[in-house]
């Protein structure tokens, strides 16, 4: 359904000539509704922090979550890299990026379990308290949709290496970029939200 | 604008307006106001009604008569004469909604900061729903009860508050309600004026016995509110069973022959809704199961056999309460709401199971 | 397809029951599985009323009463108002835009299967002891519930995953497949009541999604969000399922205000009054309906300063509603109507919606809404508003656009049977229940006192009389089906874009590309009379 | 910025994505390093705010090309995240 090369030259706009990739609208309109889902989570856990606070807030350790937010950060950047490698037609660059988002994600995955079981040997679990409730909930969330991004970054690495991406054929891989800055950024707003107020 | 219109105009408004006020006034749909917040809300209410009837007279008004006078004629498939806005009409039904709405809106919340006024003489009621019964607790008394007793003209301050689900403490003749919330004590201000009895309802489903969770609140004179408040806080009275107290009028029903059958008893006092019995159809678990109770009552209470034992555990049921169970939380008014025969008959079923 | 192509062509069911992507069948999937789910929650509705005919458990006991209403409630809302919209919505946004089929064609058909799966899982819960909790299911009740209420979660899940995938497809669809010519300016009202509606199924289904997770742990994982004992607040409940819950009322109501705005031009041959107003109402009411959400709470253990904002907000979205209502009476006004019975049905909408709405501004004055929160003045507020007004509007659209779907006209004295006994059945029903819940009648109770046995009573008459209403639609629908006389394309001489292909239209929707060159509604003008298609030049020229 | 409907090769970015993120970098040990002091809790609150929005401005615009693409992804983005803002309040509040 390209442009439509019509011969009403009037300034009434069709969809097509509004320039906007319909497949890109479609994954933003997805990502509203994600912010909307993350929304619910993150206002539970502050109404938990503000009206009950806890001392559980203490047990937290802000560097190991540090180390791990600029493990997610890189891999943000490492994606972003391979979109503009794959942009100049660079489908090994783009693999080689890829293959670096998967790892970063893994090593993000690991180092929020052994937070996880660092805290669960302190005492704080899932049904221990509000505090401990709310926090597990949202991270472990927030961790499954890292783990569906890596898991679509390696379904993207496979097909990139079966030659799957051009220069004019890289929206899938815009589509992930999308999906993974957003949950970058979610990871950011979260640890904001526990670990630094 | 063509005078002739114009003149209209006017004439309908004039008889909107004189509509709108005939209705405000005469409109009664309320129970009784038995509060000094009744008469605001009351009020309020009849406003409300007023401006509803002029706004639905003018909208049905119009959609009828455009109905008749702009009907198609036969055999004319034309278009009609269009006209796509008209600026001043559209701003006018916006403004006077918005205006209407906006005088509702301070009117209410002045009734609102009205009601809700604290006095320094007030007294305290804590209230605590629990499924399926209402408990009313007097501090200044330290007494306890499943009915409520007010002086008149006296403000009360209840402190709403449940042991289990949400409840919503609700006296429709007070116009007044509040969610007994988990976790936190809800406040609500009412001063009662009207003497007699009206009935108090849970207003949030709180479970199966949602719709039996009623009590009464009675408004009474000073006197009678100490005298029967003496009454509660001394010892629990211990009216024999043959006496027949004052029968509140609200769930007494006179018991049939026909009905004298121990099971429909069982279901129609709600016995069910918080006692196991299979053969009557009783699922709740609020209280002990009955089955078997026919053995077990006996082995109940040293030296009381199983019929007494009976009779008094639906009569007075505080008297003894099962290990396990926490007592206030079986209704004690029975005694008044079954007629003896019925009590009998249904006392004999359960020595049966 | 000309006329004796419908004749001759077999109406091949098959794709029906497949996974099919084209919109058209999507539709129809749609608009008949959530009429199989109206007719269950009416037997549901039936059950109640039967029970509630007389003071005295006579037929359900309490838990049993309580799981009927609480399914009569989540499938009447859940699995009918809300997706039969999408079922209209799938069908005629790409024929009114011009567009060949929706923007994302499979994921259109993954929402409709996730929605059967939904309905399907929901009716499970039924038989596992069923969600006894009301639909809008309070904690701490929901966390002790029996085990349906978990599977009954899920399938809220489900649904609410189907509608936002709707959601995603319609709005990507408005925004990027229009036809040349077709402006935002010229769109349909019903399209922008779609984006209106879709808005709101973007931002507030998600945290819905959210309050029944934390529910579904509650029960499940031991997590103690909503345990009072452990530091758990229920009114953050509260909060987040009714910002879901207000919206989707709005939800509700929207796209039937679009097939109004839809009707009334057509049947008093008059353009629309107000085009822009109605369309900016839409929006003013989509995005106004994400700030009122708390006026369902005020008896609540909301903190009694947070009422206020919320009265001036839920006093605010009157208005646009207002400008709706007399943008509509304005429009048949000096018109020429025929009394179809679309026609009729819509007429009928705006009566009883008006109940409807006015009695809304009573819900929003605070104190009087303290009297008569979760009583039945409430339950007759919604059923004014959503049985009155939203599926008054839905049977106006099943009879306006019978003839484009099947290509088939319907039987008009059958048609108006069926609104002669839904109009008056509705005003039976339902009017009593406002006297009933001022005098002192609580919401959701299987028994009560019995002074409102009369009242009662008279709901119950009304309620058989439109459990009734319904065979005269189903015989209507059945036989036009089979013998229902040719329709043509255009029976109603409409304007907008989907009477100017023939009925039912063919696989991609128009024989050339549309080009659009007037509005919607442009009756009267010697050019919106005629035929509106003008042969685009095809691309390759 | 060139027109860059997403088809034929477009000369690359990589010089301002190293930038971006290292600035990212940067504020994120900023924020670390800001939390081990101890200085008045409201103000600290405030600056993680700003800080974290900025980050999130920084990926969005640059990461995620809200500046080149239409402004209406702009709007679907930031728009439920104000609505989100409004709830939590309210929420809160209550």
């Amino acid at each position: 359904m390209g442009s439509q090369t019509s011969a009403l030259k009037d300034h009434f706009r069709a969809g097509g000539e509004l320039g906007i990739n319909h497949i890109k609208l479609g994954m933003w309109f997805f990502i509203a509704s994600e912010v909307m889902f993350f929304g619910g989570l993150i206002a539970t856990f502050l109404n938990f922090k503000i009206n009950s606070p806890t001392l559980e807030g203490e047990l937290l350790d802000v560097t190991l979550v540090g180390i791990n937010t600029f493990i997610l950060l890189g891999s943000s950047f490492a994606v972003v890299l391979g979109l503009d490698a794959i942009r100049q037609d660079k489908p090994r660059q783009l693999a080689f990026y890829l293959g670096i988002t998967i790892v970063l994600g893994v090593i993000f995955l690991s180092g929020q379990v052994f937070e996880f079981r660092s805290l669960a040997a302190e005492g704080l679990t899932l049904t221990s308290s509000v505090f401990g409730s709310s926090f597990f909930t949202m991270t472990s969330f927030h961790g499954l949709h890292v783990l569906i991004g890596v898991l679509w970054a390696s379904r993207n690495f496979i097909k990139t290496l079966r030659g799957g991406y051009s220069s004019s054929t890289s929206i899938g891989i815009e589509l992930f970029g999308i999906y993974w800055h957003f949950v970058d950024i979610v990871w950011i707003i979260l640890f904001t939200v526990i670990y630094l107020i | 604008m063509k005078e002739r219109s114009i003149l209209a105009l006017v004439i309908i408004t004039l008889v909107m307006l004189a509509i709108g006020y005939l209705v405000a006034i005469n409109v009664d749909v309320m129970p009784v106001a038995a509060s000094s917040r009744a008469l605001l809300v009351d009020d309020l209410a009849r406003i409300l009604f007023g401006l509803a009837t002029v706004v639905f007279i003018i909208v049905q008004g119009a959609l009828i008569y455009a109905v008749v006078r702009f009907r198609k004629r036969k055999g004319d498939n034309s278009d009609a004469i269009q006209y796509r806005g008209n600026n001043t009409l559209e701003l006018i039904w916006t403004v006077i909604p918005a205006i209407l709405v906006t005088f509702i809106g301070i009117y209410s919340f002045r009734v609102l900061s009205e009601i809700e006024v604290h006095s320094d003489d007030e007294m305290v009621v804590e209230v605590i729903g629990q499924q399926f019964i209402w408990q009313f607790r007097y501090p200044s008394y330290d007494v306890r009860t499943q009915e409520l007793h007010l002086p008149v003209g006296q403000q009360v301050r209840f402190e709403i508050t449940t042991l289990d689900v949400i409840h919503s403490f609700w006296v429709p003749a007070f116009r007044a309600k509040r969610d007994a919330t988990p976790g936190q004590v809800s406040e609500l201000v009412i001063t009662p004026t009207e003497l007699g009895s009206y009935p108090i309802r849970c207003a949030e489903l709180c479970g199966v016995g949602h719709s039996v969770m009623n009590s009464l609140v009675t408004v009474e004179s000073e006197e009678d509110f100490l005298k029967w408040i003496a009454e509660q806080s001394g010892v629990l009275p211990t009216p024999d069973l043959e006496e027949t107290g004052s029968i509140p009028a609200e769930t007494e029903i006179a018991a049939e022959p026909a009905q004298l059958v121990g099971s429909s008893i069982f279901g129609r006092y709600d016995c069910g809704v918080c006692h196991v019995l299979d053969d009557a159809g009783g699922f709740g678990h609020v209280g002990p199961t009955l089955e078997g109770i026919g053995e077990t009552a006996a082995a109940r209470e040293p030296a009381v056999d199983a019929r007494a034992y009976l009779l008094k555990s639906i009569t007075r049921p505080d008297a003894f309460v099962v290990a396990g169970y926490s007592a206030g939380s079986m209704p004690q008014n029975y005694e008044d709401r079954i007629s003896s025969e019925e009590l009998e008959v249904l006392v004999d079923y359960l020595l049966t199971q | 397809m000309t006329n004796e192509e419908i004749m001759t062509a077999p109406i091949r069911w098959r794709r029906y029951f497949k996974w099919n992507t084209d919109h058209k069948v999507i539709g129809v999937q749609y608009l008949v599985t959530t009429f199989i789910f109206f007719l269950i929650g009416g037997v549901l509705a039936m059950m109640m009323r039967a029970e509630l005919a007389q003071p005295g458990k006579d037929i359900l006991d309490g838990a049993q009463y309580n799981a009927v209403m609480t399914n009569h409630g989540s499938v009447m809302i859940f699995l009918w108002i809300i997706p039969v919209f999408a079922g209209f919505a799938n069908y005629f946004i790409p024929l009114m835009i011009g567009a060949e089929d929706m923007a994302f064609p499979n994921l259109n058909a993954a929402s409709y299967f996730t929605f059967l799966l939904g309905g399907l899982v929901m009716m499970g819960s039924f038989f596992l002891g069923g969600a006894n909790t009301g639909w809008t299911a309070y904690v701490p009740l929901s966390i002790i519930a029996p085990d349906g209420q978990t599977i009954w979660a899920v399938s809220l899940i489900l649904v609410g995953t189907s509608s936002l995938m709707g959601a995603i497809n319609f709005m990507t669809t408005i925004v990027t497949m229009r036809a040349p010519g077709m402006t935002f300016w010229r769109l349909p009202l019903f399209v922008w009541g779609m984006i209106a509606t879709s808005l709101l199924v973007l931002l507030a289904t998600p945290v819905l999604t959210t309050g029944l997770i934390l529910v579904i742990l509650d029960r499940v994982a031991g997590t103690v969000f909503f345990d009072a004992n452990a530091g758990g607040d229920p009114i953050l409940y509260q909060n987040i399922f009714w910002f879901y819950s207000h919206p989707a009322v709005y939800i509700m109501i929207l796209p039937g205000m679009g097939i109004i705005s839809e009707i009334f031009p057509v049947f008093s041959r008059k353009s629309i009054f107000g085009y822009r107003m109605i369309a900016l109402s839409s929006l003013a009411i989509s995005v106004l309906g994400l700030t009122v959400w708390a006026h369902h709470m005020f008896t609540s253990g909301l903190n009694p300063g947070m009422r206020v904002p919320f009265m001036i907000t839920s006093m605010i979205i009157a208005v646009p509603t207002g400008v709706k209502m007399f943008s509509w009476l304005a429009t048949i006004w000096d018109g020429k109507i025929s009394f179809t019975t679309p026609m009729i049905f819509a007429l009928g909408f705006i009566s009883l919606f008006v109940i409807g709405g006015i009695t809304g501004i009573f819900l929003a004055a605070i104190p009087f809404n303290i009297h008569v929160h979760d009583t039945y003045f409430i339950v007759a507020h919604l059923h004014f508003v959503l049985f009155g007004g939203s599926v008054s509007a839905i049977y106006a659209g099943v009879y306006y656009w019978f003839p484009k779907i099947t290509g088939r006209m319907y039987n008009e004295t059958l048609g108006k049977i069926h609104f002669g006994m839904n109009f008056v059945g509705t005003l039976l029903t339902y009017l009593p229940m406002f006297l009933a819940g001022m005098l002192g009648m609580p919401r959701r109770v299987a028994d009560y006192a019995p002074e409102f046995t009369e009242l009662n009573l008279l709901a119950t008459l009304g309620g058989i009389l439109l459990a009734f209403s319904t065979i005269p639609f189903l015989y209507n629908v059945i036989v036009s089906l089979a013998k229902g006389e040719l329709a043509g394309s255009n029976p109603w001489r409409g304007l907008t874009l989907e009477w100017q292909t023939s009925s039912p239209p063919p696989e991609h929707n128009f024989e050339s590309s549309p080009l659009v060159t007037s509005g919607p509604y442009d009756y009267g003008s010697a050019e919106g009379a005629q035929e509106l298609l003008e042969l685009a030049p095809a691309a390759g020229d | 910025m060139e027109n860059n409907i997403a088809s034929g090769k477009t000369e690359s970015h990589v010089r301002t994505y190293v930038y971006v993120f290292l600035i990212l970098a940067a504020i994120t040990a900023f924020e670390i390093y800001l939390n081990s002091l101890t200085i008045v809790q409201e103000i600290q609150n405030g600056l993680f705010l700003i800080l974290s929005l900025i980050k999130a401005a920084l990926i969005g615009a640059f990461f995620m090309h809200l500046h080149t693409d239409s402004k209406f992804f702009t709007f679907i983005f930031v728009g439920p995240a104000l609505l989100f803002i409004m709830f939590a309040f309210f929420t809160i509040a209550s």
